[in-house]
């Protein structure tokens, strides 16, 4: 909580005002796919220990802008600072190695991996295969469903538990950030509430910072202390989530 | 734009006289040349016109070539048929060919097209070498072709040759054309814009058969021998892939070039044929890496020029 | 009836043990289209230059064909992570059909290079085992090689299965093969994987050589012979298991020798190329794929 | 008006997963019809089975008077089914006006010199006419998407099922390609519109069908339907827990 005090004074509306000492700092970033403009200039701020989060309707650029953020595309310019290191240019698989993992939209199971398998490659970067035993540990406490299907294939898991599956790979690793891609979708509303308790639960009692992607504003008011809301590649709106009046959001979420 | 379009036709006219009248001043070594370069040039412009317009990467077209020169060597020595007839017979077994394997055959995609097609040629090369017809692998001389001259048959290699290239370019300004083109660049949206896929595939296909069956007799014209082994071997279309990458795929021009080139390796490593297929792969390999559109599809994007140009306006 | 069946019996038990050399032909194949999708066209001419290499190892050591395999193994690796790391993992990216057709003309390259080196004379790796026969039950006579040729099969399919489900880099390499992006999100550096891949799959090949080389004679041509059993062996097993792909060896050998008896000795490849076209036409994913 | 397009039970399955699921609509003859939903609402599954880029695993696609549930997306084309892809799929080594070319040639079955005139004065129409001879993939992001729409109309549609074709462009570009829109609609084509900038349909068209999860949600006025609470709650989120 102490986050939030911390990095209220600094937010503003509409404006892309960088707060010192963010742990994640996006600058002015444009993005295309070849020719097609998939950011104009977009920056976020993410505060250590916070739980931060970007809404917008499809199409919106939130996917792009985690995906680049993981290094699986690059900015044509702008700066991605994490940790005060510049992270542009890095493939994915080294913004791993920095701290950075990633819950991928549609969950991206290894099919063919059982359970265990999949938790394990999730560790396969030299530093995190040492603390294996103790890591996996916490993730069948937080997810005990796992520690109970470990040597079954991923592909017969159902969707939530795909969904848990997909978050615990992401911890194994042990990440400083960890990154959300559309993590409610297709699933049903219980299993989504379930799942929003754990991203809470990992934030507060794993002390690991989150950047979430949504698409549903309610769910994301409720879980983020800051939100950033995005319409056709650019940021609209943000701010503290009880600051921002639901007629703003409206208009920004849809581009009004 | 007309002053440039004007001098290229003189300057095909003037090719194309040169090269009817080279028996009379070119030595024969030259003509011989021209000839090997015509008849790789009307195979691989079959091979591209499959792979380059579209998209179906065969490794089989030894098959046909195989088809028709046994039709050429089977109807004129056992049926003692005209050879020019024999060999339009051989182009229609390998239409008919064709045909009766393309149910199965497109059902394949892409990698198992091109490795079905390659098995295709190589059941046949089983066959015929156990088909005591055809003299099992002992092969068959084309004794009727002893008659012809020399001129004859350069003059039919240099037909087919040209014939080859008139047709490609008559074909991609056609309708059939227009729509290969499309599938090849996109064929999804090809589909949604009223294009039968299948249909313009198959005719593609057929063409290509029928003619490389076609053009095969020719070359067995001068080949005089043949035998399974070599007549269904993957050299043949070996040689064609190369030609057409390093000259251009899905271009005209480029198996121009590229035949030129080989021609030109061939004739300059006669006497190790291993190094001149060893340079040729590795310059095949290296277009593939360094300038995937080939010698003229480079050429055409650098000064946004096409000598043949199957554009319509 | 019970003598037409005994009479079978030669054929299929020969079947049987020459599918397992056909198992090990098409194991490197099965890995490289499974995880670098890609349709490895030199694969057969990659079995043919192990064979080469081993007969030279062999001849400068003195030593036999299976001893040669401690260096022709490392050898063979080396050279597979080198074409992958330098040469295909380049042209991947664009698309399905350049990095076919790179492999096509390293197929032909490497034909041309054995044919240059060793001549077109036909090669063998002869050793004490490759006459003998073992009889069994007074009316077959079970070649010592092919013997050598399945236990040898057994044990690489055997050593790589646990390779893969024992190790991280196993696992990392299916983990790459089911899903690229997401296992670069793992930290997988799936370019090195690929490469990692092929040295693996160019192991197998060198195992593949050094059988084949002591059981048939071979020539620097005789690689898309066994490129296209290779291919029938990933088509009738299927794409994925190193178990289906061991099958479709057996099947494929099965078919070959009782089409041999049947049709007599011209029709053994016949029979295997019919066998793969059927599949290709009505299941071209493979027999044992899943779904 | 009589219906120029109806599906009935239009059902689309996945493996386990089903992206449109019991979908009955209609649409009028000269109407535009907006369709809306949020990601993974199955607006392009709905083009695809339309178009017959899928085949459905349930229900029937009813276009006039003739079923043609089962046909091919070329004999459909040909029958004056027209689409527009999200990601402008061009002929990229074919000049613009060949791309219109195999519109004209195939799907609205002209030859020579009327296929030659259709294609220039659609060209002329939607404003590529001094970029004919250019090659397609070398087109910026704003003239790939006029092709989009130039090409689809070459085959002389009756029905144009436009998907977003705003995205990734800036606000003065895409007013230039709502105004081809509304031309279009002038000439009396049916039109299906998917759009993501919700404004755009919020102007342009005459009903709005919302799909959410592959389902029909509500069809109707486009004010009213945006307004509605079920809409609301599908973007964003129900008020209460």
């Amino acid at each position: 909580m102490h986050g939030i005090e911390r990095s209220s004074g600094g937010l503003s509306r509409g404006g892309g005002r960088i707060v010192a000492g963010a742990l994640l700092r996006v600058e002015k970033i444009d993005v295309f796919y070849h020719d097609f403009h998939a950011l104009w200039e977009v920056s976020i701020a993410v505060e250590e220990g916070l739980v931060v989060s970007i809404i917008g309707a499809n199409g919106a650029g939130k996917s792009t802008l985690l995906n680049t953020i993981a290094g699986v595309l690059k900015p044509s310019t702008g700066v991605i600072e994490f940790f005060g290191k510049r992270m542009n240019g890095l493939m994915p698989y080294q913004t791993v190695s920095e701290g950075i993992s990633m819950v991928p939209e549609g969950r991206r199971m290894f099919p063919r991996l059982t359970v265990l398998e999949n938790l394990e490659v999730g560790c396969y970067i030299p530093r995190a295969r040492k603390r294996k035993n103790e890591v996996l540990q916490r993730i069948y406490h937080l997810f005990p469903i796992l520690g109970e299907r470990k040597n079954q294939f991923s592909s017969t898991l159902s969707g939530g538990e795909q969904q848990m599956l997909a978050i615990g790979r992401a911890l194994m690793c042990e990440p400083k950030l960890i990154l959300f891609d559309e993590i409610s979708l297709g699933l049903a509303p219980l299993v989504i509430k379930n799942i929003y308790q754990t991203v809470r639960q990992i934030n507060s009692e794993g002390k690991i910072t989150a950047l979430l992607v949504e698409q549903d504003i309610q769910r994301s008011l409720k879980a983020a202390h800051k939100v950033y809301i995005m319409q056709s590649g650019r940021i609209r709106l943000q701010g503290i989530p009880k600051e921002l009046s639901q007629e703003d959001i409206r208009k920004a979420y849809f581009g009004l | 734009m007309n002053l440039l379009r004007s001098g290229r036709l003189y300057g095909f006219v003037l090719v194309v006289l040169a090269l009817i009248s080279l028996p009379y001043w070119a030595t024969r070594y030259w003509v011989l040349v021209i000839l090997l370069f015509s008849i790789n040039l009307a195979l691989s412009q079959m091979w591209n016109l499959l792979a380059g317009y579209s998209g179906l990467i065969s490794l089989g077209q030894q098959a046909f070539i195989g088809l028709g020169g046994y039709a050429l060597a089977v109807f004129s020595l056992y049926y003692g048929l005209p050879i020019w007839l024999s060999i339009i017979i051989g182009g229609t077994i390998s239409v008919l060919f064709a045909l009766l394997i393309s149910a199965p055959i497109f059902r394949m995609r892409s990698v198992y097209f091109a490795i079905g097609t390659w098995t295709v040629a190589e059941t046949l090369r089983i066959l015929f070498s156990n088909w005591k017809y055809v003299g099992y692998g002992m092969g068959l001389f084309v004794k009727p072709a002893y008659a012809l001259s020399f001129n004859t048959i350069y003059y039919s290699a240099l037909g087919v040759g040209i014939a080859s290239v008139a047709l490609v370019y008559f074909l991609l300004r056609s309708k059939l054309g227009l729509g290969l083109m499309a599938i090849r660049d996109e064929e999804t949206a090809s589909e949604t814009l009223g294009v039968d896929i299948f249909r313009c595939k198959l005719n593609c296909f057929l063409i290509s058969a029928g003619v490389t069956g076609a053009v095969s007799g020719v070359l067995y014209l001068h080949n005089i021998f043949i035998q399974p082994y070599s007549a269904f071997g993957i050299d043949w279309t070996v040689r064609l892939v190369f030609i057409t990458i390093i000259g251009g795929i899905g271009t005209i021009e480029g198996p121009i070039i590229g035949s030129f080139v080989y021609v030109f390796l061939q004739q300059w490593l006669s006497d190790y044929p291993s190094v001149s297929l060893l340079i040729l792969g590795i310059i095949a390999i290296g277009v593939i890496l360094i300038a995937p559109k080939g010698i003229m599809g480079t050429i055409q994007e650098k000064l946004g020029f096409e000598f043949l140009s199957p554009r319509r306006k | 009836m019970l003598s037409f069946l005994a009479e079978l019996k030669g054929p299929i038990v020969n079947g049987l043990l020459l599918g397992g050399l056909y198992g090990i032909i098409g194991i490197g194949m099965s890995m490289i289209f499974g995880i670098v999708r890609l349709v490895n066209l030199a694969h057969g001419d990659l079995v043919i230059l192990a064979s080469y290499l081993s007969l030279v190892t062999m001849v400068y050591f003195h030593t036999s064909p299976l001893i040669t395999l401690i260096l022709i193994i490392p050898a063979m690796c080396v050279i597979g992570f080198f074409l992958q790391y330098y040469l295909l993992n380049r042209v991947l990216a664009k698309g399905m059909n350049p990095p076919l057709l790179v492999a096509f003309g390293l197929s032909i390259i490497l034909q041309n290079i054995l044919l240059l080196v060793f001549t077109p004379d036909a090669r063998a790796l002869v050793t004490s085992i490759s006459v003998k026969t073992i009889p069994v039950g007074g009316f077959l006579n079970l070649p010592v090689v092919y013997l050598v040729d399945f236990i040898g099969s057994i044990t690489t399919i055997v050593l790589l299965s646990r390779f893969f489900s024992r190790t991280y880099l196993g696992k990392a390499i299916r983990a790459a093969s089911d899903d690229e992006g997401a296992a670069q999100l793992m930290g997988i550096n799936t370019k090195t994987i690929y490469a990692i891949a092929m040295a693996l799959a160019s192991g197998t090949a060198a195992v593949a050589g050094v059988l084949v080389g002591m059981t048939f004679t071979f020539y620097p041509h005789t690689g898309p012979e066994y490129l296209i059993i290779a291919f029938g062996v990933v088509i009738v097993g299927g794409l994925g298991s190193l178990l289906g792909t061991f099958f479709g060896g057996l099947i494929l050998g099965l078919a070959q020798l009782l089409g041999a008896h049947f049709l007599g000795p011209g029709f053994q490849l016949l029979s295997g190329y019919i066998i793969l076209l059927i599949v290709l036409t009505f299941k071209p994913t493979g027999l044992f794929a899943k779904g | 008006m009589p219906d120029i397009l109806s599906t009935q039970n239009l059902t689309k399955t996945f493996g386990n997963l089903t992206a449109v699921d019991n979908l009955t609509f209609r649409v009028k003859e000269g109407e535009i019809l907006g369709m809306m939903g949020p990601n993974g609402a199955g607006k392009t599954t709905v083009f695809n089975l339309i178009t017959g880029v899928y085949k459905p695993s349930r229900g029937q696609v009813i276009y006039k008077t003739t079923d043609v549930t089962h046909f091919s997306a070329s004999h459909r084309c040909r029958l004056g089914i027209g689409r527009t892809y999200q990601i402008p799929r061009p002929f990229e080594n074919m000049t613009v006006f060949e791309n219109l070319l195999v519109g004209a040639e195939y799907g609205a079955d002209l030859k020579g010199k009327p296929a030659r005139l259709e294609a220039a004065e659609i060209l002329d129409f939607t404003g590529l006419l001094p970029k004919k001879d250019l090659f397609a993939g070398k087109l910026p992001l704003l003239d790939r998407k006029r092709l989009e729409l130039a090409r689809a109309l070459a085959t002389k549609p009756t029905l144009l099922l436009i998907d977003e074709v705003a995205a990734g462009l800036t606000e003065a570009e895409v007013e230039n390609l709502l105004d081809i829109v509304k031309a279009i609609r002038q000439k009396g084509v049916t039109i299906i519109w998917v759009e993501h900038i919700l404004m755009m349909l919020n102007r342009g068209v005459d009903r709005l069908l919302v799909i959410n999860g592959g389902k029909w949600l509500m069809c109707g006025d486009p004010k009213e339907c945006m307004e509605s609470k079920e809409v609301q709650e599908v973007y964003l989120g129900a008020e209460e827990e």
